[in-house]
């Protein structure tokens, strides 16, 4: 299978635009390290080094502090074994990651309430929320969750409204202005309500604020995409297609879809962070997911909450910022590459 | 062209009654109605006064004989249907009925409403409107120029940002930490005091930031569909007839591609209008303003049905309305469309 | 190196380069010529040879920033106009040197009323001039350019206007201020032959009332013959000749012309001879050459190609690019190469014998419903084929001719049911068509096949050439997918591809490598009938040939029964054995394909075998110039369609409809709709 | 006319210690917030139950009043009152100066009207056409100064149910179908210190003080209701009223909250002694807060399982983490009734052995992940909460819940979502609190007949023979000293059920003041909620304006003077159970 050299020309161009192709790299990178967090940030040890023998605790089971010949029956509470090791001095040892906290975790003091601002002794790098939790854990969970929230957003998003907007398109007629009508009252209908009601009767998890959030936002992709199709449609290779007796199915599929790529590509980003603010807003608002979930609305709540702990509305708005960010710019570099736009002038 | 805008016309009503069905409905599922609500307060009554009834007579705050008058007090003892046509009837002869909460008349509360959203929406318009157009020329002028890249940088950052989290940090830096800006509200308690003067001033450093928060996203959007679409422009044969008749590039660009990039400026035109009048509940709330968007926001978690009808019944007919205001503006601006 | 006595206009040694994001190119590489007053200059060459950007960059209109002149010099006069300010520039563009552009679709603002764009000129380059006598001149031009009307025209918008009527706004604008230099570029290009008479019958008058010097862009070396004083060739951004017209025809001194001139079909041919050709395609500019751009194609290469061949003088002013000019054979008359033999009847196909109908039309009408109002209902019909009937014999090609938009794609396509006809019948091989269910469509579809017009749009940009040429197969579940590939493999050896096509996607490749790829597909599964709807109109010249060299060469291996559509009637005729003439949905005329040439019989057929300009400089011309444009097919005029245009127009013409009817009446062959066909056979008009 | 019965024995009391300060001086403006506007000024009828009724009501007097510290009645209406010997009915003599604030005198049958005005249809409060009809028998009007309101049966505290408040006819007249949309924005007359004199819809509430109000000179209420004018002003959100109060646009700010009290106020204007803080014990009825378990789920119908998951409930370091000592632990669900209250009972602490103990002894082991597990059910237990500011409560709880192996699942769901699915019986643990009265009250949450059925208020589905029987008992009792002695039995069978697991108490009040706001010494009364309060016939209307210190203190900011910083710690009426 070759890259269609036209796609290769996109992505070509899309690298030489270098603030959109950093951001991505940026983004990729960040994607990668959040879904890695485990290694960087938990409460787990890394490396557990005890009579001998090496535990490797971040993922899988967990290990109570009996296994490491501690007096209780729960998870080991690894910080405090790494500081009995050392005071110990027998030669066991633990290894924490960077960031030695959880993102559910109380880290709390008796004489000191939080929010702790940041601090560098106690490795609570953007300092904690008001319960004590690690701001950079919540963080970066909040954002492997926002992400990946959005993500599959994206996907059902554009499975239902690429195949309805293409229908659209492809069919026309009355089934067109079937369904635009529904579109139109779709969008209509209080998006906030809908979600207010459904948290009235369940409390939303990820799937369903999924299936709720894809239920009113497929018809974003549906116009565009019935757009780009009648166009498409009226294309001589689709006529070819039909002459040599392709189903309907097929010319939808295997021959109109792949020539809307580029739109749905230069779309995607947008939707992405689109599908983030999104979450956000509703976390915000207490609709989204249910805590002690990390989430960015949440923290961003705390913040608002607590204006004087400057560094808790700090780290979130300035990640916010900073994704969007990033987002925004591979979207618009993605945009310019797919559709770059003839600069002429003349003397 | 006629025939087509009565027929957009004509197609408002399915529209209009899919959406008020669909939400009709949806009101009789959700928890916390006024009935509910009047339980819930008679069983606070109960718990709190105590009772000497014998346990036989009675378990539950209300019984449902009781219930059942509530019901008919707020109209939910017919079926859905027939009330929603009696309610569609009486939304025909132009009442919205009555909030469930406040008791004033719904129109009412929307009309108080209005204006404040007009006045941010107008504001914002014609900032974007205003800004966005002439940047998105220099823009498209100075494609890839150090301007270029600069104001893009400045105008995506504005994007990224939801206009309610720029509100919160503006919020916190411009009125609680700097006191440049009061920390919310349209007005100043001391209002009605001030001179006409002091009145303008008051009501201006009110609009600032919420403008701001209103307005910042919208940049983004404006100002590259007038970049894109007059690059296209300029690069179309008809700006080359134009120069190749002796013009120079700056008329041909300010007498011939510009009128043409207004067309997709012009069809976002009636959207905006809808817009304007729903606001945006998340900035309002940040920002305590009584718009529309607060209100239909706080009618849902207030479950105050006849409101969050009323606010829809405004907010649909204003888009869909909107919708059709757009495609006039194009037929004004561009004299090939032919609707049919 | 004066070619010209008293040039008004002199380019030297003119180097214009494009910033691409593949790099540099220079699309315009040291080119000189020189214009005086009174003449006209034509350009020629293939696409992309640079005849655009030349002319723009006279005009210094090159889209900034990626197109600069970077040397040369073009003297207006003595002025240097690489070296003027815009502001000074401003003020010879329209008024000294003005421009016609080929696209008259796009060229006017769509915004703007015509007058408005016409008196712009007026202000601009006469200031000091009152409203109401710009509007007074404004008129006056549209006059000139006749079109009828003008006051109301005034008012409208460009899209009210018809293609031609454009073009004449276009025209009437660059003439506005008298121009000493008229550049039209490709004027006539997009549109039908008719049409283009009439431009450039205009054009070559106003020159003539105004004395101006006129650059004619062009990639049709008739128009060029017609109105042309002396020719500059063009190949791959350089000049490979230049000549007074008659001496380039006669006696043409670089190999490119040659070849451009031997590879044009032309009525006195032979049909279906085989037409020479150039072999091979036009370099890119990215990957040019060493020495003559042209050795790659070139019969005559030698060695010393490989070096840059300097401008060798002929004669006077007639020069040529090549190292071997002085050694050319002299050109031959005889311009085709033997002909392709009929296939023999029953020797292949037993089935069919030479008698039998493989394709019928009876009375096929596709008619599609205008909607308005408020409910949407039908409030008019767009008549695009009204009613025609013809047959084809198996292994013989019938071809269809007619302006834009008289509905020969339309019939095309309802043949074979890519529209759904709406009335009247069609058979093939003796079954109805049109009464088909779902699946025995699909089955026919293995039969009946379409070679679409344009090479580019009908391959799927998604799919790579294997996957394009798979896709029948895949479709019709014919064999395992080791078998579809050896298959496709032998398909492209069939049509003259390498094989390493197949992991490539379309744009990778030239439009007639296309267009080849798309006769592979439609050959793929065997058909029987092959509708080509315009397959080489929009391909070269060079080209061209290739392409009808090989559609012959497969109709006769395989037998096929062709319905060639097309507006080219030397095309047509050269391809076809018989032709049918539509007219607005209507066939006018239908004969076979000699005859129509020496003896046609409906005016329509007069007019449209005059209107074809003939690559002959000492050609006869122009006998039955038509007027007006094309009606539209939603309101088509009573009684004879033509009335409206035709010369030879009667009273009973406006009320009743001619019947197609055989004449003269004992004649089975040529059948003709006109009131007065006998007059014409008669030749007393 | 009705006679009144010859054996009246006339009470009233005037000896009992007085609160307000006599230093008092009137004047000044109180600005306090709103969260938002009220619905109605209606104090019955749909929405009129929002907290800004207390406002309205606070200026609506009753028969009678209970003194604050000593619990004993004291006159507000009428001066005299006295009880029938039927145990049904009470006499009472209104005073004659009372007036309505339009100046109609208030008379006997207001009271009367109260009665039909509650039970009309057209209010739309079915309960209190319930309440009025099946709990108060008849009032009778034997003059304009004399009545009697009669119960429908004996009851113990008689007092405490007919103190009605009366209700001028002559400003509502004959109620119509339309009462509720009418009287929406209608200020009825009332006779207490204050009445609406001005409000902006969706904006603000101005109270003034009458010039003249009848009452002002009574012992109980003289040097009372001080300001001229008290101004609600609604600012949607909390931070924001801070950011008001900061620059001196509210007078007041509640700190109850530790947050607030410890961090967020530490602001210059305090440091600098601007604004005073004072942190006020007082000692009433505290509200039922804690988790209460539904046992009609299946994990929960072990009592050895309810037992586990209360000792699984670090409280205390929620307490001691979260909430910064400030708060206390409530040991019982019945705490602060006086007598009435069982101090024996100590709620459940956490203790992983205990649970341990209990789990094992029902047959349950720790799985995999460390959580409880039995025939495979894991001890994993849905939270159901609705305020967010518990949710940091919560998340520690579910932190150390983990290391006793039972896991929490929270649902916050929005307030009427929750309220719902509780009432339905359908939450597993509900986090939530019981408002109070002045006695305790078991029937509606303990009694079987409550139980296993939607719309009741017994929601950990308490259903126990034993205890119906002894809260019978309590219920049909008149004698006080079996009362309490029931009632406390009656606890001691809660905390074995072990369905209750409480939480949180906090019987105190803090508040941030301008330091031109001056309190009586002791600062409040035993009862006090809010020191602050303007209006409340019972508490409010202690503090005054001081109209030098507020020049000196303005004069001092303007200068960057600064004052000695105040923050007074009130302990007078500090319960004794949580004296250290
Ligand atoms: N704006 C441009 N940017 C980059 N390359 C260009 C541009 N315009 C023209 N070219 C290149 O210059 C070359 C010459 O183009 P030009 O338009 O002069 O061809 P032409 O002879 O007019 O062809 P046609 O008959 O198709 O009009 C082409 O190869 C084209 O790729
Ligand atoms: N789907 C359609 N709906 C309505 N009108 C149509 C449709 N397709 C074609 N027509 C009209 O039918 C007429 C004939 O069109 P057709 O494309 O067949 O012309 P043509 O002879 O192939 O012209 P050209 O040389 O430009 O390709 C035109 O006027 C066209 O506008
Ligand atoms: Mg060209
Ligand atoms: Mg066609």
């Amino acid at each position: 299978m070759r890259m269609n050299p036209l796609t290769l020309r996109k992505i070509r161009r899309f690298r030489s635009i270098r603030r959109g192709w950093y951001s991505f790299i940026l983004f990729t990178a960040l994607i990668c390290l959040s879904l890695g967090a485990e290694l960087l940030i938990s409460n787990r040890a890394l490396i557990v080094h005890y009579n001998g023998h090496y535990y490797f605790p971040t993922y899988g089971q967990i290990l109570t502090g009996a296994t490491f010949g501690q007096d209780y029956d729960y998870e080991t509470n690894y910080r405090q074994l790494q500081k009995q090791f050392k005071s110990a001095d027998r030669g066991d040892w633990v290894l924490m990651p960077p960031v030695p906290y959880n993102a559910y975790e109380n880290d709390l003091k008796t004489d000191a309430w939080p929010p702790f601002p940041p601090s560098l002794n106690a490795r609570h790098f953007l300092g904690t929320d008001v319960v004590g939790r690690d701001i950079l854990a919540r963080l970066v969970y909040g954002f492997r969750i926002a992400i990946f929230f959005s993500l599959t957003l994206l996907i059902t998003n554009y499975v239902i409204g690429v195949s309805i907007g293409c229908a659209m398109g492809y069919f026309g007629g009355k089934f067109d202005l079937f369904f635009q009508r529904i579109i139109e009252i779709w969008s209509n209908i209080p998006f906030l309500y809908v979600i207010i009601i459904i948290s009235s009767i369940l409390v939303p998890n990820f799937l369903m604020l999924i299936l709720i959030m894809s239920f009113f936002g497929w018809t974003g992709m549906t116009w565009t995409m019935r757009t780009v199709t009648y166009k498409e449609k009226a294309r001589e290779y689709v006529l070819a297609a039909k002459a040599l007796g392709a189903s309907d199915f097929r010319i939808i599929f295997s021959h109109i879809i792949p020539n809307t790529v580029a739109v749905i590509v230069t779309y995607a980003p947008f939707s992405i962070s689109g599908g983030i603010v999104a979450l956000t807003s509703l976390d915000y608002l207490g609709f989204g997911l249910p805590p002690p979930t990390p989430s960015w609305g949440e923290l961003l709540q705390q913040g608002w909450t607590n204006l004087d702990d400057w560094w808790i509305a700090g780290s979130v708005i300035a990640a916010m910022i900073i994704t969007l960010l990033i987002v925004t710019f591979i979207g618009e570099a993605v945009r310019e590459a797919f559709d770059p736009k003839l600069h002429t002038i003349y003397e | 062209m006629i025939a087509y805008f009565i027929r957009r016309i004509l197609l408002i009503i399915p529209t209009f009654i899919g959406i008020t069905v669909m939400v009709f409905v949806i009101t009789r599922f959700v928890p916390g109605g006024p009935i509910e609500r009047i339980i819930a307060q008679a069983r606070q009554m109960k718990t709190m006064q105590g009772s000497t009834l014998s346990p036989e007579e009675q378990s539950q705050p209300l019984s449902g004989e009781q219930i059942g008058e509530l019901r008919k007090y707020y109209g939910f003892d017919k079926p859905v249907l027939v009330s929603y046509v009696l309610w569609l009837g009486k939304v025909l002869r132009g009442d919205l009925g009555t909030s469930t909460r406040y008791y004033d008349p719904v129109w009412a509360m929307i009309r108080e409403r209005i204006p404040i959203s007009l006045y941010f929406g107008i504001l914002a318009m014609l900032l974007t409107y205003g800004i966005c157009i002439p940047l998105g020329i220099a823009k498209a002028v100075r494609h890839k120029s150090g301007f270029d890249n600069l104001s893009s940088i400045v105008v995506f950052i504005g994007y990224a940002i939801p206009g309610w989290v720029a509100g919160v940090l503006m919020l916190i830096l411009f009125a609680s930490h700097w006191e440049l800006f009061p920390l919310g509200g349209l007005v100043g308690d001391d209002f009605e005091d001030l001179t006409r003067i002091q009145q303008g001033a008051d009501l201006f450093r009110h609009t600032v930031l919420p403008l701001a928060a209103y307005v910042i996203g919208s940049f983004t959007v404006m100002t590259f569909l007038m970049k894109n679409t007059l690059m296209d422009n300029i690069a179309s044969d008809y700006v080359r007839t134009a120069i190749s008749k002796g013009l120079s590039f700056r008329r041909a660009v300010f007498g011939h591609a510009l009128r043409n990039s207004l067309i997709p400026i012009a069809t976002s035109f009636g959207n905006n209008i809808s817009v304007i009048v729903a606001g945006s509940f998340l900035i309002e709330k940040v920002f305590n303003i009584d718009g529309m968007g607060l209100l239909g926001y706080e009618s849902v978690l207030e479950r105050d049905y006849p409101v969050i009808l009323g606010t829809l019944v405004i907010s649909s007919l204003l888009l869909m309305i909107g919708n059709i205001l757009s495609d006039i503006c194009v037929a004004i601006v561009d004299p090939r469309v032919q609707f049919k | 190196m004066d070619i010209n006595p008293n040039p008004i206009l002199q380019v030297r040694h003119l180097i214009t380069a494009f910033d691409t994001e593949a790099g540099i190119i220079r699309a315009v590489d040291d080119v000189s010529f020189s214009v005086s007053k009174g003449e006209t200059l034509g350009i020629v060459g293939e696409s992309g040879c640079g005849k655009s950007v030349t002319a723009l960059s006279v005009m210094r209109l090159l889209p900034r920033p990626m197109g600069h002149i970077d040397a040369g010099e073009i003297l207006l006069g003595a002025t240097d106009l690489t070296r003027l300010t815009p502001d000074r520039m401003s003020r010879i563009r329209g008024n000294r040197i003005s421009m016609i552009f080929q696209e008259p679709m796009t060229a006017l603002n769509p915004v703007h009323r015509i007058g408005k764009q016409i008196s712009e000129v007026f202000r601009l380059h006469f200031p000091e001039t009152g409203e109401t006598e710009i509007y007074e001149n404004a008129l006056q031009m549209l006059r000139k350019v006749g079109i009828p009307e003008p006051e109301q025209r005034m008012r409208e918008y460009p899209h009210q206007l018809s293609g031609g009527m454009r073009q004449r706004v276009m025209i009437a604008m660059s003439l506005a201020c008298k121009p000493d230099i008229l550049i039209a570029d490709e004027p006539t290009t997009a549109l039908d032959v008719t049409i283009q008479a009439q431009i450039l019958d205009l054009i070559r008058a106003l020159q003539q009332e105004t004395g101006m010097a006129v650059i004619f862009i062009t990639h049709d070396l008739g128009v060029i013959a017609e109105i042309c004083d002396s020719v500059l060739v063009m190949y791959a951004g350089r000049v490979a000749e230049t000549a007074p017209v008659r001496e380039l025809f006669s006696d043409p001194k670089h190999p490119y012309t040659r070849g451009l001139l031997t590879s044009v079909p032309r009525l006195e041919n032979r049909r279906k001879s085989r037409l020479r050709i150039i072999p091979g395609v036009v370099p890119s500019l990215y990957e040019l050459p060493d020495g003559c751009r042209f050795q790659n194609r070139c019969p005559h290469a030698q060695p010393i190609c490989g070096t840059q061949p300097p401008m060798n003088p002929v004669s006077g002013n007639h020069l040529a690019a090549c190292h071997l000019s002085a050694q050319l054979p002299p050109v031959r008359k005889q311009h085709t190469e033997g002909a392709i033999q009929k296939p023999a009847a029953g020797k292949k196909y037993p089935a069919a014998s030479q008698a039998d109908y493989c394709l019928e039309a009876d009375q096929l009408k596709m008619h599609f419903p205008v909607r308005g109002g408020i409910l949407l209902r039908q409030i008019g019909t767009v008549y695009a084929v009204d009613g025609i009937s013809f047959k084809i014999r198996t292994g013989e090609t019938l071809g269809l001719v007619g302006e834009s938009g008289c509905g020969k794609t339309t019939a095309g396509r309802s043949l074979i049911r890519l529209c759904q006809p709406t009335g009247g019948r069609v058979k093939f091989e003796g079954r109805d068509i049109l009464g088909l269910g779902r699946r025995a469509l699909r089955e026919l579809r293995r039969d009946v096949q379409m070679i679409f017009q344009d090479p580019f749009e009908s391959l799927n940009p998604r799919h790579t050439i294997g996957d394009i040429l798979e896709e029948p197969f895949i479709i019709h579940g014919i064999s395992t997918t080791g078998e579809r590939r050896s298959k496709v493999a032998a398909l492209l050896d069939r049509v003259g591809l390498p094989r390493n096509a197949l992991p490539r996607f379309p744009h990778e490749f030239s439009g007639g490598q296309r267009q080849r790829i798309g006769i592979a597909r439609a050959i793929a599964l065997n058909p029987r009938v092959i509708i080509c709807d315009e397959p080489v109109s929009a391909l070269d010249v060079s080209i061209q040939s290739q392409i009808i060299n090989l559609l012959l060469e497969l109709q006769q291996e395989m037998g096929l029964t062709c319905l060639f559509i097309s507006h080219d009637l030397t095309v047509v005729r050269h391809i076809s054995d018989h032709i049918a003439v539509m007219y607005l949905g209507k066939i006018v005329e239908h004969t076979d394909a000699d005859t129509i040439h020496t003896m046609p019989l409906h005016p329509y057929t007069r007019a449209l075998l005059s209107a074809i300009p003939v690559p002959d400089p000492d050609a006869a011309r122009n006998a039955h110039l038509l007027s007006g444009d094309v009606p539209s097919p939603i309101h088509p005029p009573a009684g004879c369609r033509f009335h409206t245009r035709c010369p030879l127009r009667i009273p009973r013409c406006a009320q009743e409809e001619p019947l197609l009817r055989s004449v003269p009446a004992s004649a089975d062959a040529h059948i003709v709709a006109c009131h007065r066909a006998e007059e014409i056979l008669s030749g007393a008009l | 006319a009705p006679q009144l019965p010859e054996d009246i024995k006339w009470l009233t009391i005037d000896t009992d210690p007085v609160f307000a300060s006599p230093e008092a001086q009137k004047g000044g403006t109180l600005n306090l917030a709103l969260l938002s506007f009220p619905l109605t000024f209606r104090t019955v009828g749909p929405d009129a139950n929002s907290s800004f009724r207390n406002a309205i009501l606070g200026n609506q007097l009753g028969l009678i009043g209970i003194h604050p510290n000593t619990l004993n009645i004291i006159p507000e209406l009428a001066t005299h009152w006295a009880f029938g010997k039927d145990q049904k009915t009470m006499y009472f003599r209104l005073n004659p100066a009372a007036r309505w604030s339009d100046g109609h005198p208030v008379t006997a049958d207001d009271f009367a009207f109260t009665l039909e005005f509650m039970r009309a249809k057209h209010i739309i409060a079915p309960w209190y056409n319930d309440h009025y009809t099946k709990e108060i028998d008849k009032v009778i009007v034997y003059d304009d100064h004399t009545l009697a309101v009669v119960s429908t049966k004996a009851v113990p505290d008689l007092h405490l149910r007919l103190g009605l408040t009366p209700t001028p006819r002559h400003f509502y007249g004959a109620l119509d179908t339309d009462f509720v949309k009418k009287y929406n924005w209608k200020i009825a007359p009332n006779t207490g210190p204050y009445q609406i004199s001005d409000f902006k819809k969706g904006k603000s509430v101005k109270f003034s003080r009458k010039k003249e109000w009848w009452a002002r000179d009574l012992r109980y209420f003289k040097n009372r209701f001080n300001v001229n004018r008290v101004i609600y002003t609604v600012v949607r959100d909390r931070n924001v009223q801070w950011e008001y109060f900061k620059k001196g646009k509210l007078d007041i700010f509640d700190l109850t909250m530790p947050r607030y009290w410890h961090t967020k106020s530490d602001i210059p204007e305090v440091r600098q002694g601007y604004i005073h803080r004072i942190w006020f014990f007082n000692d009433s009825q505290q509200s039922a807060q804690g988790l209460w378990l539904n046992q009609d789920k299946a994990i929960f119908k072990d009592p050895n399982v309810r037992y586990a998951f209360a000792h699984a409930m670090n409280i205390g370091k929620v307490i001691e983490e979260v909430l910064r000592n400030d708060y206390y632990r409530l040991e019982g669900m019945f705490v602060g009734y006086g007598p009435y209250s069982n101090t024996e009972i100590r709620a459940r602490r956490f203790d992983i052995g205990r649970v341990t103990q209990y789990m094992e002894a029902s047959g349950w082991k720790r799985g995999e992940d460390g959580i409880w597990e039995k025939a495979g059910q894991r001890f994993s237990v849905e939270v159901l909460y609705s305020r967010e500011e518990h949710t940091p409560r919560l998340v520690v709880l579910k932190e150390e819940a983990k290391k006793a192996g039972v896991e929490l699942r929270l649902q916050r769901l929005d307030p009427a979502a929750a309220y719902k699915k509780v009432m339905e019986k359908n939450h597993e643990a509900d986090w939530g609190g019981w408002s109070t009265s002045l006695r305790p009250g078991f029937w509606e949450h303990f009694h079987s007949v409550n139980a296993h059925k939607p719309q009741t208020n017994n929601i950990t589905n308490t259903d126990d023979p034993e205890m119906d029987h002894l809260i019978d008992a309590y219920r049909n009792s008149l004698d006080e000293t079996e009362r309490i002695a029931l009632s406390l039995k009656i606890q001691g069978k809660i905390h074995d059920t072990g369905a209750f697991v409480p939480t949180f108490m906090v019987p105190y009040v803090r508040q941030a003041f301008w330091r031109w706001w001056r309190l009586p010494n002791p600062a409040g009364t035993k009862r006090s909620g809010d020191l602050f309060s303007p209006f409340d016939s019972t508490t409010g209307g202690l503090f005054w304006y001081d109209k030098a210190l507020y020049d000196e203190t303005r004069k001092a900011m303007k200068k960057r003077r600064a004052f000695e910083p105040a923050t007074l710690v009130d302990e007078t009426y500090k319960m004794a159970t949580i004296k250290k």
